[in-house]
């Protein structure tokens, strides 16, 4: 089935058996974003360190096996990097996805992320893909916007 | 063109034929099936063929010319209006043309907002628009089914004027309740805008029902009959209502063009909402006058082309038969319930029986998610739809974060709900759930 | 295709071929002289196949589905968003689709009063939205030249909200006269809205000389782009300005769809116009979030096939050559001119050279109407357009009840200026004027 | 010509000698009516007498050919007539413009203005055509008004 190159096994595996879902404490920003078409929704908090290092991502929410099994590996991925590292898988994540396919996927970078590759082919699901990584930006987005506002 | 069986049903696999899209194939190499009408439906070779002629042989701007193309675009123009009026029971004069039924919706809306504006800026409202005037304490009612373009244009209005929106609640089997629309319409209510039909759950409203409280209260009626027009037969002058809409896409028609009706001396009452080009009837530097309904809500040059698509499109829905499809729908509805409903930890949203209940079937799968049941749907190549279908608060009510839904039109069989059912019993073997 | 000939100019009577329609006989069996298409432009084949293709293989509702005929539709749609965003130098993100360019400068309109509605009535705006509010003593400024689709609603805006509408005049050359234009932009304006050519009088406004007054205002510049967009290459990056309209139907593509064009933040500061489907973030019961733009303005099933058809319009006239396009124009216009010109008792409105000047003739014959005139061209079989061209105030400024009006376009040739110069005298001698 | 059967001779010479032409007194009421898609406007004045009998039309304004020689033909119809049969005129007038080209015009009634015939297969000008009898239409219906008006 065509469909199988979506649903890699990684896919569904994470899908069953989420790692690191669950809201937790401490945390620099929680944010809560929406997939318009579908409904579905997540509450993402990240924990940044002083010296930039991501901590923790913690999560909860609803959605489709491929926006589930995509938080998962990002929670498995960005925790413990540095955040530029981080930013680095996010960057490469975001080529693979808007890359309909045709984006060779780096594992060095992506790790089990690259799972994701044939999400790609189908323009319906990136969205799905993005959800907590998009979500997990802004977070780290706003932690530094505050952090900012009490230096400046 | 035959397009019956001997029995008087419909003879699916020859009208099929009209249809090139439907003996395409998509995924893996599977024919289409093609069970998405509810959010468009595919056109037939005579709606196609009957725009081309239009841009081959008469193209020209509408009621603005006067050399024999801009007469015979107009021509076709107006007589494309006379028979997608005929087809709903009303009189030419009595359709406006818009782009979707959105338009038409949110046309209404703003006549009110426009009126109200006026009003507070005491620049008019002229006596006759004095009716689409909101005064403080006004409310507008509408029901838990709406689809998004029927309760967001409201939302908008309401935050615009100060006026108070309220909400007629549906019961557990997915009705109308009869004891909210008592508690909601009351002397205050300005408007009552509500759907014909649910896009999601099928259930057809009883609108006599909803007329006579509304009618009690002096209220307008708007009715979004998106889901009803392209399905059975809608007669304006039996259903009682005041204002009603619907798009050309989903009833065989083309793209771009959906109607407003409304009788001609309500729809002369309300403010204009689109202006410039044609719809005027003096312009001056610094004021205009408008021109009389349809035209006054026509500015620009319009949709000719898809005028005369969507008439060919009434015609083609005619010749077939509009109660045959209603017909055939039911079974096709019936079928998909049955097998559908006996599949376990299937849930079917809306009511389960065929009455008062058109050819929307939207149900959960315990333990999937709906996008991940159309996904293994579409890998067989059957075409449905996943999300909230435009009806976000309607399935919060229902306690779904969305469903998956299958929706009939005249050019389905029996064997693409068989097919839809094994398809829905393979992606829960895939997925293991349950 | 070759659609040049050997010097690089365009191969008209090769490309005519693309263009069905050209190839008919009206009135009294003669070959149509089609010089009309300020009013709409004719459609190529191309143009006709792309829709066509587009409704046989991928059609579905664009933007709410998931399965394949959904992704292809979804895929068409956006891919035309891209290619008509490239042919004005803008991105996808800056492309609003609108039924037409009349819609597109109401949705700007609306803008200014839906924000200052949300501020009357404390529900808002939010505070990227407070440069749309309108505040008492403000002022909205145009022109004389202006189409009534850019002056209409802004005459509706000012009724709604008691705003100021200024007219900027024009020369008795047919130009916009500086002086004026000085005068009426002040501290107070908070709007310019002007066309960008004439569809009357064929008189191309200096842009830059308008921008910069609005911008030593901070007012923001709508253009209308209508009958330039299609006949020459536009650029919004070196135009300045921050809104822009034009129509797909005049540019050869189909009826149906036009575009605004603004910068994505801009469009994003702007608070929603229709509402409805697709166009929001989340819907609760009583109240919503919107889309980002051009989403935000794009409520309801699109118009998908039409935007297929207007991008490969935009091929087409890539292919063609923008720049070829321009030249072959102004021969036409100089050509009418001269010929037009020579008539005794012949008044050709505007510019009499082709500097800064479109290919919109407008005229006047003494002691007969424009509409007798254009009678007597139409029994020959040349379409022009007679009367005020949705441009009234303009007639009344020029002292002319209305107006005889010949525009070309790429398919037209010499031997049609011939024909109408002929006619015209033919139609003098009919009625013994002069 | 095809056109020809537009522009009979006889609209040609009411076109150019209109008859009963500019505005008189006295006059029951007076109507201002303009043709929106092309901007020619037509005042125009009824004096209608106690018994109902039209005793002068006059008027003034631009127009085409068409509506100019309508203008001065409607006059040469009207003016001396019963009110009753004035409108049996504008009511066969109506049908004939209405009818495109397949209306039998009756002669015995429309007099001179079967020259119109020929109008009717030419949609863009009926309005033309129609535009001074409707202002005759509306004079008269504002006339009696006033005097049911004044007598109720
Ligand atoms: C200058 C100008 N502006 C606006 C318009 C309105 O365009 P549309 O009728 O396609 O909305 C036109 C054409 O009718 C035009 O020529
Ligand atoms: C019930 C209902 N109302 C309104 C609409 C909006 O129609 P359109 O998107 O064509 O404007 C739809 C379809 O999308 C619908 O199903
Ligand atoms: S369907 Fe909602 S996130 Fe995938
Ligand atoms: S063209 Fe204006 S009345 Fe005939």
């Amino acid at each position: 089935m065509e469909v199988d190159s979506l649903y890699q096994e990684l896919i569904l595996d994470h899908y069953k058996r989420p790692h690191g879902r669950g809201l937790r404490e401490p945390f620099g920003a929680e944010v809560h974003h929406v997939n318009p078409t579908c409904g579905d929704e997540i509450t993402l908090r990240v924990d940044l360190s002083d010296d930039d290092v991501v901590r923790d991502v913690s999560y909860d929410g609803q959605g489709c096996s491929i926006s589930q099994a995509s938080a998962s590996i990002l929670y498995e991925q960005v925790v413990g990097q540095s955040r530029k590292d981080a930013e680095g898988i996010l960057a490469a994540f975001l080529e693979l996805m808007h890359g309909r396919g045709q984006v060779e996927p780096n594992e060095e970078i992506l790790g089990d992320a690259i799972a994701f590759a044939g999400v790609a082919k189908y323009p319906a699901r990136v969205k799905c893909a993005l959800l907590s990584w998009l979500a997990w930006e802004d977070a780290v987005l706003r932690i530094r916007a505050e952090r900012n506002g009490s230096n400046g | 063109m035959s397009l019956t069986v001997a029995d008087g049903r419909l003879d699916v696999s020859s009208l099929r034929h009209d249809f090139p899209i439907l003996g395409r194939t998509v995924r893996n190499g599977n024919p289409l099936v093609y069970l998405d009408s509810g959010a468009t439906s595919q056109k037939p070779v005579q709606v196609l063929d009957a725009e081309r002629e239009f841009y081959e042989k008469h193209n020209a701007a509408v009621h603005r010319g006067a050399h024999l193309l801009a007469e015979e675009a107009t021509d076709a123009y107006e007589a494309s209006r006379s028979t997608i009026a005929a087809f709903i029971g009303a009189s030419a004069d009595e359709i406006v043309f818009t782009k979707n039924a959105t338009e038409a919706l949110n046309l209404v809306a703003f006549a009110f907002g426009t009126a109200t504006a006026l009003w507070e800026h005491g620049s008019g409202p002229g006596p006759d628009e004095d009716r689409f005037v909101l005064r403080p304490g006004d409310e507008i009612a509408v029901t838990e089914f709406e689809h998004h373009a029927n309760l967001v244009p409201w939302q908008e209005l309401c935050r615009r004027t100060g006026a108070v929106l309220r909400v007629i609640t549906i019961t557990e089997g997915g009705r109308l309740d009869s004891a909210s629309l008592a508690a909601v319409i009351c002397e205050r209510t300005r408007v009552v805008a509500f759907t014909h039909q649910s896009n999601v759950l099928g259930t057809v409203l009883p609108v006599d029902q909803v007329v006579a409280a509304a009618r009690a209260v002096g209220a307008l009626v708007v009715l979004d009959a998106c889901q009803s027009v392209p399905h059975q037969k809608v007669n304006v002058a039996e259903l009682g209502v005041d204002l009603l809409a619907f798009s050309g896409h989903k009833m065989l028609g083309p793209t771009g063009i959906g109607v407003l009706w409304g009788r001609n001396s309500l729809l002369n009452s309300m403010p204009p909402f689109l202006t410039g080009g044609s719809m005027i009837e003096t312009v001056w530097q610094y004021e205009s006058t408008f021109a009389m309904a349809p035209q006054r809500f026509e500015a620009g040059v319009p949709m000719a082309a898809q005028a005369v698509g969507l008439a060919a499109a009434c015609d083609y829905l005619e010749s077939v038969g509009l109660d045959r499809i209603t017909n055939h729908e039911q079974e096709l509805t019936a079928l998909a319930l049955a097998e559908l409903g006996a599949i376990p930890g299937l849930r079917v949203l809306g009511p389960t029986d065929t009455d008062a209940r058109g050819g929307a079937v939207a149900f959960t799968v315990d333990g999937i998610h709906p996008h991940d049941v159309g996904q293994l749907l579409d890998d067989r190549g059957i075409a449905v739809r996943v999300g909230h279908h435009c009806a976000w608060p309607l399935h919060r009510r229902l306690d779904a974060v969305a469903s998956t839904r299958a929706s009939f039109y005249l050019y389905n069989e029996a064997s693409e709900v068989h097919a839809l059912a094994d398809g829905v019993r393979a992606a829960i073997k895939y997925f293991g759930a349950s």
